[in-house]
């Protein structure tokens, strides 16, 4: 029964993937600067910054 | 529920006992939970005790059996004699070893085992009857992990010599004579086998080629190797009837137009399992289920009812081992309150048959239907030092990947060694890597992995050991 | 040069054909350059003539013999019965194939290759001297990759009966007694297998541990396995001198303050390889050598000479054929124009004893040395189902991590196919893999791979298949 490669195709490696769930990160937001389109764990922690930074301004 | 009975109060109830159900309750149970797992058979499930484990004892004694009797190295004479109820025996023991591990490290993590079978009684409650009694258990969490079993024939009910796999694996001696009905992994793996050790063996499988849900370049190879122990693959045969007597069973197969018998000592029918959902109570508590008799779950293992999981076989997608227990710790961290999910990019598959095959990701065959645009690399193990010092160089390494960026999709690996080989090409697919990072990879000399970078690079163009036209 | 004679004109010219100059030459021809490769003896290099492939095919054979002579399967009775003249025309066939493939390949990649020795006569000319004559060529590259040969030792001179491993490897009989000289990866992997063979072996090694290079967990279980055998194994034994005659040769060594001698039909001397760097006239055209005779080179792989390459043994690092064909690559790109460099994170490297070893990267020995802040996963083949039921449950797999990061450093394998099991971890460590992201890939069941898996649940802390206390 192989298993097709699913159809997310947003690449990030599956430390990555955890720490964006974790962070309450949806992947779609971010900015990848990897190759291919990869999203980096700093690319995450990037928007995190910036997220935390609009949230701070909004208030 | 008896007056006046107590029921008693559980953190974590984990249902079934097998790789997806003891894995969640370990997992649960390391991050704190109170856990009760409970199995009305043994501990280790189909897994442990009726499918992987004791079929790969059994398929490693038989390619030694094999490889004893007729020595492929020049110089190396070597004779062997069977002693079928002694391997029975040692195959026991391979799963002994391996459950009573499993017991072992339920009690390390204070899990709470139960032997008893299960019913939902309400949406927060079960009544685990045990063969003397029944207790009601009242839960926060719930997992249910309860699995498959052999689908039975209409036609062909099992009896003393129609049998499933569970029995086959438990023969106490070689049948002199085996139908197989039905050619996919389980057939195969167990045909085979049996067929090494010395039995005729006649296999039937309804659609036009064996192991259908591989590519053709993988199932051929093994036909071929079928015919080595003159095994009688019937494709497109239907098995209509059965009639049994004291030495046999003849079996009535249709074949177009035509209607054929065979005669056997056994039946052995492996066209497929269905999933244990129907004694469970689900109804009784709404648990919604699948056209397919599945449970429906999402990503976090949920079942509509709330707090009510369920992995395993008996969710959607590939029924195996290691889905079971990546779903198991998916759950058990989920009901700890991480932020798990079943977020995976493929599952690899193996067919311990002879020659192995290891399948992973997207085939040409699916690529080619989603009319995608894909460099295939394909590279023979008649090419690989290893391979044929080893004396093992049939198979060959293809992998697929996206033709633009270079991406690995997918992985097919048939040959020696293909179940080990698998393993690097789905940690490759997992983290995005792309032909280019494989073939720069230093694979060491003289292994089989160099094969996997050599057809990264015949799928770039400029492979070293094969000559591109 | 002989008056008249006719230099001819070459783009590349590659000197030696081993595993980095065949495949120097090879890549260099697939990116459009004309090439000519020359080696003095045989195509493929020590690597498929005297090297890795004649010595991994007897140890394949003596893995089969063992494994018929005393049958590790309850209920598969064997035995074996063993040609060595045959195993030794199989070998050869083995290598044959092998090298008729490169040849193959060479003429496929329409390079055109000369037998011949090749010493510098200018800085852009070499001559080549065959049997009856000799030739002068003007390159605009050259790849220099000549290799390296058995030390020998001085008071212990090769002989008859003290032979290197070009020799062990061709005996004709297996030895009566052996002396192996130098417990290093070569010596072990060919004093193993005559002894699996049925010679009585004799392991002198000069430090304190056979195969010093890797950690004493690694060691020790190849020693115990050579205790199967009734290897007796001597550290910290210093060979003094050698008396041969018609039978046998009897060889005198210092252990500690005391003098011994033992006795043997044969002494391997295995303790290490010289770059072939001297005969090929490099002081005449000025190339810089380092202080341990190897080529200097850039990580283009560039000498002091401009066009001058040189790669695998002849340059520092680890003598491998791997990174000898990396190499070769490399070098070769650069010569076609581009931007190529060695620029590897890691190189594995395998011992192809008994039990395997492969090891990749940092060590915890290497870690603790650097002050380095790791994490340490272990897991046992014992807790494997497949090692299990393969009947091979002897071994572990181990990693290392930065503690912080969890990027994955290093990982020693050691049991069972350990060279395939490397090949995942070699490629995770090239990506920059973390722990997590080799413990989230899914490994299919029941395989040896799930170890690595486990082990890197290990490091993190929650691993399922061993209690963590
Ligand atoms: C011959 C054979 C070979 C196989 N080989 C492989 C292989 O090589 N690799 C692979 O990945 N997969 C293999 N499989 C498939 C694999 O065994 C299953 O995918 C796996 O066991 C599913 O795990 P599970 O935890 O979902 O359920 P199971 O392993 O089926 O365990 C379910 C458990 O639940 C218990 N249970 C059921 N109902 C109740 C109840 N009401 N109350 C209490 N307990 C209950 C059962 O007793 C059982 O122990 C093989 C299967 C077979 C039959
Ligand atoms: C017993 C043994 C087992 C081994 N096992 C392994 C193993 O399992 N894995 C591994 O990675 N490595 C192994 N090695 C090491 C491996 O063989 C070498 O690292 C590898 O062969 C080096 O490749 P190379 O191309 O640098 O040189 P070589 O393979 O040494 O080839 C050099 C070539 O140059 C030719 N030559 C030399 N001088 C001249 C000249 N002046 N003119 C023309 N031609 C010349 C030689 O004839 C030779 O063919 C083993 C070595 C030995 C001895």
């Amino acid at each position: 029964q192989p298993q097709g490669v699913s159809s997310r195709e947003i690449l990030a490696a599956p430390s990555v993937r955890k720490f964006a769930r974790e962070s309450g990160v949806f992947l779609g937001n971010v900015i990848p600067t990897g190759p291919n389109g990869k999203i980096l764990r700093e690319d995450v922690e990037r928007f995190l910054a910036g997220a935390d930074h609009a949230q701070s301004e909004s208030h | 529920m008896v007056v006046g009975e107590l029921t008693e109060e559980v953190d974590v109830l984990v249902i079934g006992a097998g790789p997806g159900g003891y894995v969640a309750a370990i997992r649960a149970a390391q991050l704190g939970k109170t856990v009760t797992v409970v199995d009305k058979a043994d501990l280790g499930g189909v897994c442990l005790n009726r499918g992987c484990i004791p079929s790969k004892a059994l398929i490693s004694a038989a390619h030694h059996y094999e490889a004893a009797s007729a020595s492929p190295y020049p110089g190396i004479e070597t004779t062997a004699k069977l002693d079928y109820t002694k391997v029975q025996a040692w195959k026991q023991s391979v799963v002994d070893k391996m459950t009573g591990g499993v017991k072992t490290l339920l009690k390390g993590n204070k899990v709470n085992v139960i032997q008893g079978e299960v019913f939902f009684s309400k949406p927060d409650e079960a009544r685990v009857m045990t063969e003397t009694e029944g207790h009601s258990y009242r839960f926060n969490h719930c997992i249910i992990a309860t699995g498959s079993r052999p689908i039975e024939l209409r036609s062909i009910p099992f009896s003393k010599r129609v049998i499933s796999s569970d029995e086959a694996l438990s023969l106490d001696q070689v049948p002199e004579s085996l139908i197989v009905i039905g050619g996919g992994y389980i057939g195969i793996e167990l045909g085979q086998t049996f067929a090494k050790f010395g039995a005729n063996v006649t296999i039937l499988e309804g659609t036009d080629s064996i192991l259908p849900l591989f590519e053709p370049q993988l199932s051929r190879l093994v036909q071929r190797n079928l015919k080595k122990y003159n095994v009688n693959v019937v494709t497109k045969a239907m098995a209509k009837s059965v009639e049994e007597d004291e030495t046999g069973v003849t079996l009535t197969y249709a074949l177009g137009e035509e209607t054929h018998t065979v005669r056997a000592s056994f039946v052995l029918v492996t066209v497929g399992r269905r999933p244990n959902t129907e004694e469970l109570g689900l109804d009784t508590i709404g648990v919604k289920l699948t056209d397919k008799g599945l449970i429906d779950v999402d990503e976090k293992c949920r079942t509509n009812i709330p707090n009510i999981y369920a992995i395993g076989d008996i969710v959607p997608g590939a029924a195996l081992a290691h889905k079971a227990s990546y779903e198991g710790k998916v759950a058990a961290e989920v009901i700890a309150g991480h932020e798990s999910a079943v977020d995976y990019r493929c599952i690899p598959a193996v067919v311990f048959s002879d020659p192995e095959i290891a399948t992973v990701g997207l085939s040409e065959t699916d690529a080619k239907a989603e009319n995608r645009d894909v460099s295939v690399g394909r590279f023979p193990y008649a090419a690989n030092g290893r391979a044929v010092a080893l004396n093992a160089d049939e198979g060959f390494v293809k992998l697929i990947a996206d033709k633009q960026s270079g991406l690995l999709l997918g992985a097919q690996v048939i040959g020696t060694e293909a179940s080990n080989l698998i393993a690097e090409l789905a940690l490759a697919i997992e983290l995005g890597a792309t032909l280019e990072d494989v073939a720069l990879t230093i694979h060491a000399h003289p292994t089989l992995g160099e094969m996997v970078m050599e057809s990264a690079e015949v799928a770039l163009g400029s492979p070293i050991h094969v000559v591109v036209r």
